[in-house]
């Protein structure tokens, strides 16, 4: 009798035994799957935790160290002013300018279906010189030429800037004017300076402090409107002409000078045009390395840009 | 055990084909599997399938009370470093976003009511104990039957997946008012979870849907000889009631969600107002009505209250009839109560709305109409009262909980009381007291029936009874818990201390009631860890427990006649059935019950004839 | 032994009328009860409150006490015979029938009147203010001078409400976004604002004093912290009030709304509505 | 007929139960095979169960119980990807910043910034809810889930927020009562917290107390610098020299003067860089005035019109963006453009280092488009306010549009008018603006008054 009954009560057993086994397998399969699922998804990249000890051993030397500095090794002092100049040439082909679009205040802005055309890569047909080549001294020992206290112009008419890269000195005033029939505003990146230009108005913009790279100069009203400034203490800055040439006067010699180059389309890092010079030392940030002789004039010829140097 | 022996020793243990094994043999490995799966995955017998509904819902009950765990976490000691879901926001120093705790009350709730209780009663015991307990050998459709327990299996991926869908699972409730839910911008949850949350519930209503059918078809037309309708147990008239309101009320919410559905994903307009602008984005058309959600969402919902409810009063009723060892007190009278709230459950919806901006005009009906359901419940209460008046009550860990049913829906139903009536349910609604009231309702009550019927029915789902010790340990821990937990709630709620919120102490009205928070949650881990015990026991017994035979507790409805577990087609034989399901304690006869199939016996006419 | 459990068992059964009154004593004591009413209405509101209360009580106690003293009396270990043979007392049933209807329909007649003077009987007055639930903060906006609202003469403010007492207020409770719930715990009033409809809600305020202003409905994620403020003064100090709001938000020079700033927003009340039972 | 095949299934079964006991072989031999199989998975199963409920536990006590990793500043991966940061550059920026301002729940600062180290404690670490005392963990409790725990405008609930809350560590404020270029006063943070922002998700916090306003605030400028100085350090290392190996100099000339002392610097400087606002005559004609208003709303001299449109409905510019979303948008196109260069390139006709360098720039471009996901939203355009609506977020006071109007606001596109546009004129469009969200008929008074459209 007992046998019986535990071998039915076994056999009914083993008829209930799997539902139980296989709900809980698969439902716990599901919420696995479930859990799993999310971790696929794009997460965050953590960047890596601070160093604490190292952290504490830096405080307590801030908080010991004085507001005095240690002295720094001296660097070696020069006399005299020399200048360097050169042009830039794109080797490649620029192909031809794309025209914006301007859906706005077009009575004026394309006034008897006049286009505005990108001015990004400005390369001069007969000398295949490259426009608007940025290049400026990084640190400077000693600066020539006062701040300059009459006005630079900037200027927009129809709905364009008429500079499209400019360089100014910090402390010196800019003439910020706009010659439309129409308003602008002028919105000059990293310096909070976004001001509102009546017709035929102007204001005056003084830069506080130096930008580093160019800084990107728009007007929110017409969105195609695009320019760049660069500021500099020392103006040892030059903004490369038309035909590509340019010049720095003035600049400090006999002492390594370690200048900056940089292209609004350039494919190098922020920007910056670095070229194969070995003897300049011309590294990958788009910077030369370059020594002066009083009263020198050095001429680096000309610096041709590799097509692949700029984004098509 | 002294009632086993009065079962006849002819039949005992006489052991049954179990059709599938019996093939499993002859078969090879793929053809076993394919047995396998016919048989226990894709079985169409309605035993397999209830227990299928059991674990699947039992595993739910699991994760709804983890994610209540995290709530109470967080009303207790809000946004402090939170156990284990505390690895998941450890950027913000281990506190849940408040976000994150509007999501763990909307899918605890959503778990509860539509992965838990509706299924646990209706899919569960519905299916396992109709058939067995009519006389029939399985249910009308045994295929619909099937799909209705894999109809859940969408709803329960959809809301298990959007727990980790962006912007985390559904945020807005359970009751997902609009234009929080239909505005997908209005909150993180009302995204894809939102949506995911509408695709679960549809599912869930199908799978409702055709059980409800198959139910009332099954009770209708497929009992045994001499089982006539007002012979049927009172468990069986709760299903069948069930089943009748399922059928009637699921289509509006269906229909609801469908235009939720809409209204978030093609721009329709049926819940949103002209120019409902939420966090900056424009809603869809617009020209709808966030009320009329309310009213199709209730509409549904308040029936709902009681299929959660009577099922559990219908097991209930068997069992303290079984264990006071005493007729049911005024049968009839419970089934017309239970037919009464069915009937008046279709009329009270507004009672949610009282504060919704519906006309007040309309508040007073639904006060009396509610006032009135309260009315079958106290007559229920009453009789149940009166069949252990009198009895021979024995207190197995079966009977303690159907007892504590008892105790707590008298709780539960009284609290209802207050909400009911409108002036005082201006100050408590949407306060911890209403919070008190359906947990009194669906935990205390609903949830204990269950376990009462788990115990009860355990030897006739595995042919083995479960320890009654540990059983006991069970029932005093979460009894005790239980209270601690939801008792205080009313004096909260008393306070005006408002549900649903991630933090209330920064109102100087409420900021003193932390501590009272944090005693609940004590008691609320408390209550979940006990449940450890009822797994092992549960589990444990299913093979180790003493053997049971057919009728382990000497009760008298038919399913005690057939063997433990019953085989494919349930009976060994035909039963007849010759009188009610009550008949205990018969003067004159030998042993103490007669059950329903037991030959027409002399004495017990005299008696039932005194009796009369 | 099973005597022991029975008795046991019947005696926790026992614990739950009796813990559950000392649970509505001790409450109290701490406390966590009613907060204060400064409310008109809020009387009667509590009243009804209470006279459930007591009446649910006696039925809460009666009948938990029946089923204690049944399980007690009728355990098996007590061994007094077999099961009383009995389906039923038609007398019985009609009793407890009758008479919980009775109660019942009596308690909801009873209370109509008051929910009529919350919810229906509406003063006829343009509105004292519009207050606008939005995710997640109360915008106020009072009339002004001239009395009507929607004018540049409008008063705007967040969650700093002022109201003067022992005069009727109607609120004009309209939704930007989402539902929420209008809920002064101590005016007894609660009103869902629902987007699309103006909602008015009305009461009188009895005494002076700060409190809180609650959101009642879920309104997303930031539920928790949508906290407003409502101070009730007498008509005066409320005018006052209005006319300083009112120059600070007109203010054309910093020092104007400074000095309003100064003598203005109450940022951490001092006298706060402390819950008295 | 049933039951007759019921009965004599029994019978079969019972008999060959019988042999089954007696150990004789039934013809089909199901019931001992049954048996044993049942047996022995019976014996396995419940120690899965055990075990299972035991892994359960075991989980709970030790991940659970033990405390969570303390919150974190996190490195703002958005610039260090740009700067083509090395990893041990990364190190070292976080190291510096833990020296140099702490952690959320220990911040410190350099005693140049002028920060109240009581305040910040108050604002700072894990919300330690005692009720009744005092609270700390302000931030984490009322601000963190927004604005993030390093304050950076990602916190978790960030992404769905519509405009996103602002990201403190460019250091740009909108709201205030200085110059377009120059920092918030602790006045205007106060104010925002005190008002919220109309029309944005950021809440009015009117009901903390002053003390509780005040360490917020100042927690503000305290995140905020140090986000200012973590970006200052990031850019430093383009400008360093070769000689420098790639490594920021680790003394206080450099960190302390030549990087916090600008930041710092600026936020004491706000403090009396008040914008002096000129009278509005106090005889004003409003009707006339706002018709002037009007004119300059729509000439060529305000030309408030060509962005807030010609309804006044913000609809004029409509795909402009905020200071903070270009860097992100333009991190975008750097990344498309960098790859597309790159898919035409072939490694084919490179030499070695050139190759080198191929992959390591995709592999940066790969980096790079990662963060840009997962560190950083997606770009949301910014609208002009629409002027209907009387919603204006920098507050609705007369003072507060000239503000708006007078300095423009910073890293928005709205313009300065300053200079250009005369304070008087600026009060006419002030008027002008504020009549806008009523019907106005030209002429005012008690008996014709200004009556709004419905706002909401």
């Amino acid at each position: 009798m007992m046998t019986t009954s535990r071998s039915t009560v076994g056999g009914c057993h083993s008829g209930l035994k799997r539902p139980i086994a296989a709900h809980c397998l698969i439902f716990v399969i599901c919420l696995a799957v479930g859990v799993a699922a999310p971790g696929c998804g794009a997460g965050s990249v953590a960047g890596p935790a601070p160093d604490f000890e190292a952290a504490l051993v830096l405080r307590e030397k801030l908080a010991s160290a004085t507001g005095a500095t240690e002295a720094g090794e001296e660097k070696p002092q020069g006399t005299g002013w020399a200048t360097l100049k050169g042009r830039f040439i794109f080797a490649g082909a620029p192909g031809d300018a794309k025209p914006l679009i301007v859906d706005k205040d077009t009575e004026v802005c394309s006034k008897g279906g006049m286009k505005l055309y990108d001015r990004s890569l400005m390369v001069d047909a007969s000398t295949k010189g490259l426009a608007n080549v940025v290049l400026f001294l990084r640190n400077s020992s000693r600066v020539k030429e006062p701040v300059p206290t009459d006005a630079l112009v900037f200027d927009q008419k129809s709905c364009e800037f008429l500079t499209p890269v400019f360089a100014a000195r910090v402390g010196q005033p800019i003439d910020v004017k706009n010659s439309d029939p129409i308003g602008h505003n002028t919105n000059i990146s990293g310096t909070s300076f976004n001001q509102l230009i009546p017709a035929g108005e102007s204001t005056v913009f003084t830069a506080g402090r130096e930008t580093g790279l160019p800084v990107t100069v728009t007007c929110n009203i017409h969105p195609w409107m695009k320019a760049y400034a660069v500021f500099r203490e020392d103006g040892y800055v030059a903004v490369s002409a038309p035909d590509g040439s340019f010049t720095i006067p003035n600049l400090p010699a006999g002492e390594p000078l370690e200048f900056q180059v940089w292209h609004e389309r350039s494919t190098g890092r922020s920007g910056a045009i670095s070229l194969d010079q070995p003897e300049l030392k011309w590294n990958a940030k788009g910077r030369f390395k370059i020594q002066l002789e009083e009263d020198e004039v050095r001429d680096l010829g000309t610096l041709e840009v590799p097509a692949d140097a700029i984004s098509g | 055990m002294s009632t086993v022996e009065s079962t006849s020793p002819a039949v005992q243990e006489s052991p049954q084909t179990s059709v599938a094994p019996s093939h499993s043999h002859a078969a090879s490995t793929a053809g076993r599997l394919s047995t396998f799966l016919s048989t226990y995955v894709f079985s169409k017998d309605h035993k397999v399938i209830g227990l299928q509904f059991l674990f699947s819902t039992l595993l739910w009950f699991l994760v709804g009370g983890l994610l209540a765990l995290a709530v109470r976490w967080q009303v207790a000691w809000p946004w402090s470093d939170v156990p284990v879901l505390g690895k998941l926001f450890a950027q913000q120093g281990g506190q849940m976003a408040p976000e994150f705790y509007t999501m763990l009350f909307t899918m605890h709730a959503t778990v509860m009511i539509f992965l838990v209780i509706i299924p646990i009663l209706a899919g569960a015991f519905g299916n396992f104990l109709i058939p067995l307990m009519i006389g029939a050998d399985d249910m009308a459709f045994p295929t619909l039957n099937m799909l209705s327990y894999w109809f859940m299996w969408p709803a329960f991926i959809a809301f298990g997946a959007s727990f980790f869908v962006e912007g985390g699972a559904a945020s807005s409730g359970w009751t997902s008012y609009p234009t929080l839910a239909t505005n997908v911008n209005s909150s993180p949850g009302s995204g894809w979870g939102q949506t995911l949350w509408l695709v679960g519930l549809t599912f869930v209503g199908v799978s409702s849907m055709l059980g409800s059918v198959n139910y009332m078809t099954t009770i209708i037309l497929m009992r045994a000889p001499g089982m006539t309708m007002f012979r049927l147990p009172m468990t069986i008239w709760a299903m069948f009631i069930t089943a009748v309101l399922q059928a009637f009320a699921l289509p509006v919410l269906t229909a609801a969600g469908f235009m939720q559905l809409a209204d978030r994903t093609i721009g329709t307009g049926f819940f949103s107002p002209e120019g409902n602008i939420v966090n900056n984005a424009m809603a869809g058309a617009g020209g709808g009505q966030p009320l009329l959600w309310q009213h199709l969402f209730w509409f549904y919902s308040h029936p709902a209250v009681y299929i959660m409810i009577l099922p559990a009063m219908g097991m209930v009723s068997d069992i303290l009839t079984t264990f006071a060892r005493k007729p049911l007190f005024g049968y009839r009278p419970m089934v017309y109560s239970v037919a009464g709230i069915a009937g008046l459950g279709f009329i009270v919806w507004g009672h949610h709305m009282f504060m919704s901006g519906m006309n007040p005009a309309l508040g007073v009906t639904f006060m009396v109409s509610t006032m009135m359901i309260a009315l079958p419940s106290a007559v229920k209460t009453f009789n149940w009262l009166g069949t252990i008046w009198g009895g021979r009550i024995q207190l197995t860990t079966s009977m303690l909980f159907a007892l504590s049913f008892v105790s707590m829906f008298i709780i539960g139903g009284l609290s209802g009381i207050f909400m009911a009536a409108t002036p005082v349910d201006i100050f408590i609604h949407d306060t911890y007291f209403i919070v008190a009231h359906f947990h009194y309702v669906l935990f205390a009550g609903t949830a204990m029936g269950v376990w009462a019927a788990i115990y009860f029915w355990f030897p006739k789902m595995f042919g083995r009874t479960m320890n009654e010790f540990w059983g006991k340990v069970h029932f005093f821990l979460t009894f005790v818990f239980l209270n601690g937990t939801f008792f205080t709630m009313h004096i909260l709620g008393a306070v005006g201390f408002p549900r649903r919120l991630a933090d209330a102490y920064h109102y100087e009205t409420f900021h003193h009631l932390q501590p009272l928070n944090a005693f609940m949650t004590y008691c609320a881990i408390g209550m979940v860890a006990t449940q450890i015990i009822f797994a092992v026991n549960f589990f444990w017994s299913m093979f180790y427990g003493p053997v049971a035979g057919r009728n382990p507790w000497g009760a008298n409805t038919l399913e005690w006649t057939a063997p433990s577990p019953p085989g494919h087609g349930n009976f060994d034989y035909q039963p007849v059935v010759y009188r009610g399901p009550y008949e205990y304690s018969v003067p004159g006869i030998e042993g103490d019950h007669l059950m329903q199939t037991d030959p027409p016996n002399q004495a017990a006419a005299a008696a039932a004839a005194a009796a009369h | 032994m099973k005597r022991f459990a029975a008795v046991f068992w019947s005696l926790l059964f026992l614990s739950v009328p009796v813990l559950g009154v000392a649970t509505f004593i001790v409450g109290p004591a701490y406390d966590i009860w009613l907060p204060r009413d400064v409310s008109e209405h809020g009387a009667a509101v509590d009243g009804l409150f209470y006279f459930i209360l007591a009446l649910t009580g006696v039925v809460f106690i009666a009948t938990e006490m029946v089923l204690f003293w049944f399980i007690w009396k009728y355990d098996e270990s007590k061994s007094n015979g077999p099961g009383r043979y009995v389906h039923g007392s038609h007398t019985l049933e009609v009793v407890w029938t009758i008479i919980p209807a009775a109660v019942l329909l009596f308690l909801a007649i009873y209370q109509m009147n008051t929910w009529a003077d919350v919810k229906m009987r509406r003063p006829n007055m343009t509105p004292t203010v519009e207050v606008v639930g939005r995710q997640f903060e109360w915008r106020l906006r009072y009339p002004g001078r001239d009395g009507m609202l929607g004018t540049p003469d409008d008063l705007h403010l967040v969650n700093d409400l002022h109201l003067p007492i022992d005069e009727d207020i109607l609120i004009q409770l309209k939704s930007m976004d989402v539902l929420h719930s209008f809920f002064l715990p101590n005016v007894r009033i609660k009103q869902d604002a629902v987007p699309g409809m103006k909602i008015p809600v009305w009461f009188k305020a009895r005494e002076e004093g700060v409190f809180d202003i609650v959101c009642a409905e879920l309104c997303g994620w930031g539920h928790y912290k949508m906290k407003g403020r409502v101070t009730f003064e007498p008509r005066e100090a409320f005018e006052r009030w209005l006319e300083r709001k009112y120059a600070e938000q007109e203010a054309t020079q910093p020092r104007d709304s400074e000095m309003a700033m100064a003598s203005g927003v109450v940022s951490h009340p001092t006298q706060i509505a402390k819950n008295q039972p | 007929m049933k039951m007759l095949v019921r009965t004599l299934d029994m019978e079969y079964e019972t008999v060959s139960a019988f042999a089954a006991q007696a150990g004789f072989k039934t013809p089909s031999g199901d019931l001992i095979r049954r048996d044993t199989r049942g047996h022995l998975s019976s014996g396995l199963f419940p120690v899965w169960v055990l075990g299972g409920v035991a892994v359960v536990l075991l989980l709970l006590t030790t991940t659970g119980c033990g405390k969570t990793a303390a919150a974190s500043y996190r490195l703002n991966m958005v610039e260090s990807a740009k700067q083509r940061l090395k990893p041990e550059q990364e190190q070292q920026v976080a190291t510096i910043l833990a020296a140099l301002f702490g952690t959320p729940d220990e911040p410190i600062a350099p005693s140049e910034c002028g920060l109240d180290a009581a305040k910040l404690h108050l604002a700072a670490g894990p919300v330690r809810s005692d009720i009744v005392g005092r609270k700390n963990g302000l931030y984490r409790e009322h601000c963190a889930h927004c604005h993030g725990v390093t304050g950076d405008g990602m916190g978790p609930t960030a992404a769905f927020l519509n405009p996103y809350p602002r990201d403190y560590r460019p250091g740009v404020f909108k709201f205030k009562s200085t110059e377009r270029a120059d920092k918030p006063t602790h006045a205007d943070l106060v104010m925002v917290l005190r008002n919220g922002l109309a029309g944005s998700s950021m809440p009015s916090f009117a009901l903390l107390s002053d003390a509780k306003i005040d360490a917020l605030s100042e927690y503000v400028k305290y995140l905020s610098i140090r986000g200012e100085v973590e970006l200052a350090l990031m850019r430093a290392f383009f400008e360093l020299d070769d000689e420098d190996q790639g490594r920021l100099p680790e003394d206080r000339e450099f960190l302390i003067e030549e990087i916090v002392l600008p930041v710092a610097e600026a936020w004491q400087a706000a403090e009396d860089a008040l914008i002096d606002v000129p009278e509005m005559a106090a005889d004003i004609d409003m009707a006339a005035s706002i018709a002037k208003g009007k004119e300059l709303f729509y000439g060529n001299k305000a030309n408030c019109v060509k962005c807030h449109g010609v309804t006044g409905l913000g609809d004029g510019q409509v795909n402009d963006y905020d200071d903070w979303n270009k860097v992100v948008l333009q991190a975008h196109k750097t990344v498309q453009g960098g790859l597309e260069q790159a898919g035409e390139a072939s490694t084919w006709d490179m030499d070695a280092d050139e190759a080198d360098e191929h992959r390591a720039e995709l592999a940066w471009l790969d980096r790079f488009q990662k963060v840009l996901d997962g560190n950083a939203l997606p770009p949301r355009t910014i609208r002009p306010r629409n002027l209907r609506q009387g919603i204006y977020r920098g507050g609705m006071r007369p003072l507060d549009l000239y503000y708006r109007i007078h300095a423009g606001i910073n890293g928005a596109p709205m313009p300065a008018a300053k200079g250009t546009v005369p304070p008087e004129d600026i009060w006419h469009i002030v008027n002008y603006i504020r009549s806008l969200p009523y019907d106005f008929n030209g002429t005012l008074g008690v008996d014709k008054p200004m009556v709004a459209r419905d706002r909401l």
